[in-house]
């Protein structure tokens, strides 16, 4: 399980380039920092009020007043920056961040993210994430292909969006899907998984690219 | 020059039951804590909260809502407070919580906009979704966005690091948030800071929150 | 003619109270300031970006960093706050100036402005004005009574406004008017003129207060 | 990291004829001259020039109007520079400027709405002026307001004090005017400034606009 999730952020980090303004999400996304390279330096924004975001902060000398979104100590790196929750979301929505990591409950084959609300079961709120899906030039889905078996990837959410839509792609321990028009095109795979096993996970057609590769 | 410098019960002795009142911070982060505990005490009820989130149980606005106080909380989060979903979903009528929940940029720019005297924004967020119930979508050159009105309140609590007598506000690092959007927000603004400065000993170049927006200033925060 | 300036600005003070934020136009308003108790401490907004303006810089100090919406020198006061037109124009649309000064080419009965075009002979924009009208919670109209014996209160502005029903005061030299829903009411008169004369050089009818007093 | 600093006449070898331009500054205080400058050298023509004013004559973006540069002059006041008037109704079809006059809150709030992905803003201000012409008007809680609709550019000028070499940049008293607007309403942004820093040199409570909407620093401004 923590090795699926270990692929999946491994992955994620290939696609963050060197100089992007990226937001992640709380949980597996974060993870995605262990995986850059030396020579990627990545500008991390937080979407309570910071540019520049560094690693947590060690316990002997965290800053109170320095948090991330996740309610978590961190440090601030050389260059960084605070603002407040308007000029934040102002970046986010203006388009300024290259890429977001997020996690969903459901994706579907149109984009459709659903990432917030589990009616009558769960109701943590949306938070930042409405606003980052929309705002951010590449929205990256960064989660396990399936939730204890049940499908995660489908034809059409059936619960509440988070935004319609908006995904660009989908990272998972069995593949890489990048959403098209013409629905999921599996890009890249885990070997570990034949293609049958990755379509039988999936509850929507893929389109199997041409130039199908190995994922990491 | 009217002397805004008072201790926290008297601050928020202006405070009645049924408020609608705005309070700074990000999980706890920002928050004014010692006007928490001053409304705690001064135990008024049926309050309408707007905060970014709930909290935790007992910290934040959370301590408002573990004492009862909250009728009705308007916020982006609640998942890391369960007494959240607890009150929300109670039996009991009068503990009850009515919870609405908005995007936290819209949020920000609700307020925002009440604070700047603007009619209403158009955001892409929330477009096709839950949200966007009953608000009327407008179509910019082929993208739709939704109406989101101004968000205004009573009174606002927000958390300062540095202020000086006549109100100016310095925020530190990520305490800043929803502070400086709410202090424009209210009708009654109360600052609770770390330190309270003389006029003119803030750099003009650095200052986050005008003066002109503070009613008081209550020193003692941690 | 000056001395009609003194008397508009020392009266206009008199609307000032201690602890006001007040945004003066250029030229006659700014004369607004020699004329203020001294117990009375204003916090004067230029819109190009400062809470707490002070007077204008002296020559050998000046700062060319520091400037006020009429392009001159200005010093500032202790607690003083420099900021963006986004968030200046922020406090005067949102009603966080107590009250703004200005001229006018005309003013109508109904509390209509217009001061910032003249079609086919002067178009130097509006800048400011239409927000400062719109947003200020009080707007007074400080000048001359009459261009050159021509009227300029009237029944209805012939000149394109800048703004509709937002004049809430007009200080000319003659006398002291409010705008009222029955139309504009003489509150205060300079006794060097007869209440004929002043209805005389006023293209509405005015309304005479009864408790009608001097001006000064 | 990529090295954004550049000389002035590098840094406006992208702009072409027939650009958009945001150029900060209020009457010449906070624009970038050394920019304007270099963009006279390059002389290209048929700008469509954003500016809070007009400048004087020969001063600010005024240098690109007396030398025949810009086509289409969007901005607040022009009273400053009579240039305008006379280029606005001469006969000389290849001399006429075009110029839009939008209320200077209007033209801020605009500008934000571009950077900060607003589909618009709905703004009292103009309400049953000619501003108001062709615009939707939206009545919210029966008060009338204006749709006003997001500004963007090409290129934004806009003028530093400090600026480390991130781009993240500190505006001096009120040089900051319309800078830290324009900076996120342009698709590439050079900041002229007066004084350039390594990066960790700035305190990030006090930084006005970050260096991530930064594409060229030019060092040098007076």
């Amino acid at each position: 399980m923590s090795d699926a999730k270990a692929i999946i952020a491994q992955r994620v980090a290939k696609d963050l380039k060197d100089g992007n303004v990226v937001n992640l999400g709380i949980g597996l996304p974060t993870m995605v920092v262990n995986y850059l390279p030396e020579d990627v330096h990545i500008i991390f924004q937080s979407e309570n009020g910071m540019m520049g975001m560094g690693p947590a902060a060690e316990e002997s000398c965290k800053d109170l007043d320095i948090m991330n979104a996740g309610a978590g100590y961190v440090t601030a790196t050389p260059g960084a920056m605070f603002f407040d929750s308007a000029t934040s979301f102002g970046i986010i929505r203006g388009g300024h961040v290259d890429a977001t990591v997020l996690g969903a409950l459901q994706v579907d084959r149109h984009g459709n993210l659903a990432s917030w609300i589990i009616p009558g079961k769960m109701v943590p709120g949306m938070g930042g994430s409405m606003d980052l899906v929309v705002g951010a030039k590449k929205v990256i889905i960064a989660m396990q292909h399936t939730q204890k078996g049940a499908h995660k990837i489908l034809d059409q959410c059936t619960l509440p969006y988070t935004a319609v839509k908006v995904v660009d792609e989908i990272v998972t321990e069995m593949g890489v899907m990048a959403v098209t028009p013409d629905g999921l095109l599996l890009t890249e795979y885990n070997p570990e998984y034949t293609v049958e096993q990755i379509q039988e996970a999936t509850g929507t057609p893929l389109i199997i690219s041409p130039d199908l590769k190995p994922m990491l | 020059m009217i002397d805004k410098v008072k201790t926290a019960d008297e601050a928020v002795s202006v405070i009645q039951d049924g408020a609608t009142i705005m309070v700074g911070g990000f999980m706890v982060c920002g928050t004014p804590k010692i006007l928490i505990d001053a409304l705690v005490r001064k135990n008024v009820k049926n309050l309408t909260i707007i905060c970014n989130d709930a909290g935790l149980p007992g910290e934040g606005v959370g301590k408002l809502l573990s004492n009862g106080q909250i009728k009705t909380l308007i916020a982006s989060h609640v998942g890391l407070n369960p007494e959240v979903a607890q009150r929300m979903n109670t039996d009991v009528e009068e503990d009850k919580l009515e919870c609405v929940l908005i995007p936290q940029g819209t949020l920000a720019e609700r307020i925002r906009a009440a604070s700047t005297g603007l009619g209403g924004i158009l955001t892409p967020t929330g477009v096709g979704t839950i949200v966007a119930e009953g608000k009327q979508v407008l179509t910019i050159e082929d993208k739709e966005y939704l109406l989101e009105l101004p968000l205004k309140a009573d009174f606002a609590l927000i958390r300062g690091t540095v202020t000086d007598k006549f109100g100016n506000t310095i925020y530190n690092g990520t305490t800043q948030n929803f502070n400086p959007l709410m202090a424009g927000a209210a009708e009654h603004v109360i600052v609770g800071t770390c330190e309270v400065v003389e006029i003119g000993e803030l750099d003009p170049n650095t200052i986050h929150t005008s003066g002109i927006f503070v009613d008081t200033i209550v020193g003692g925060e941690q």
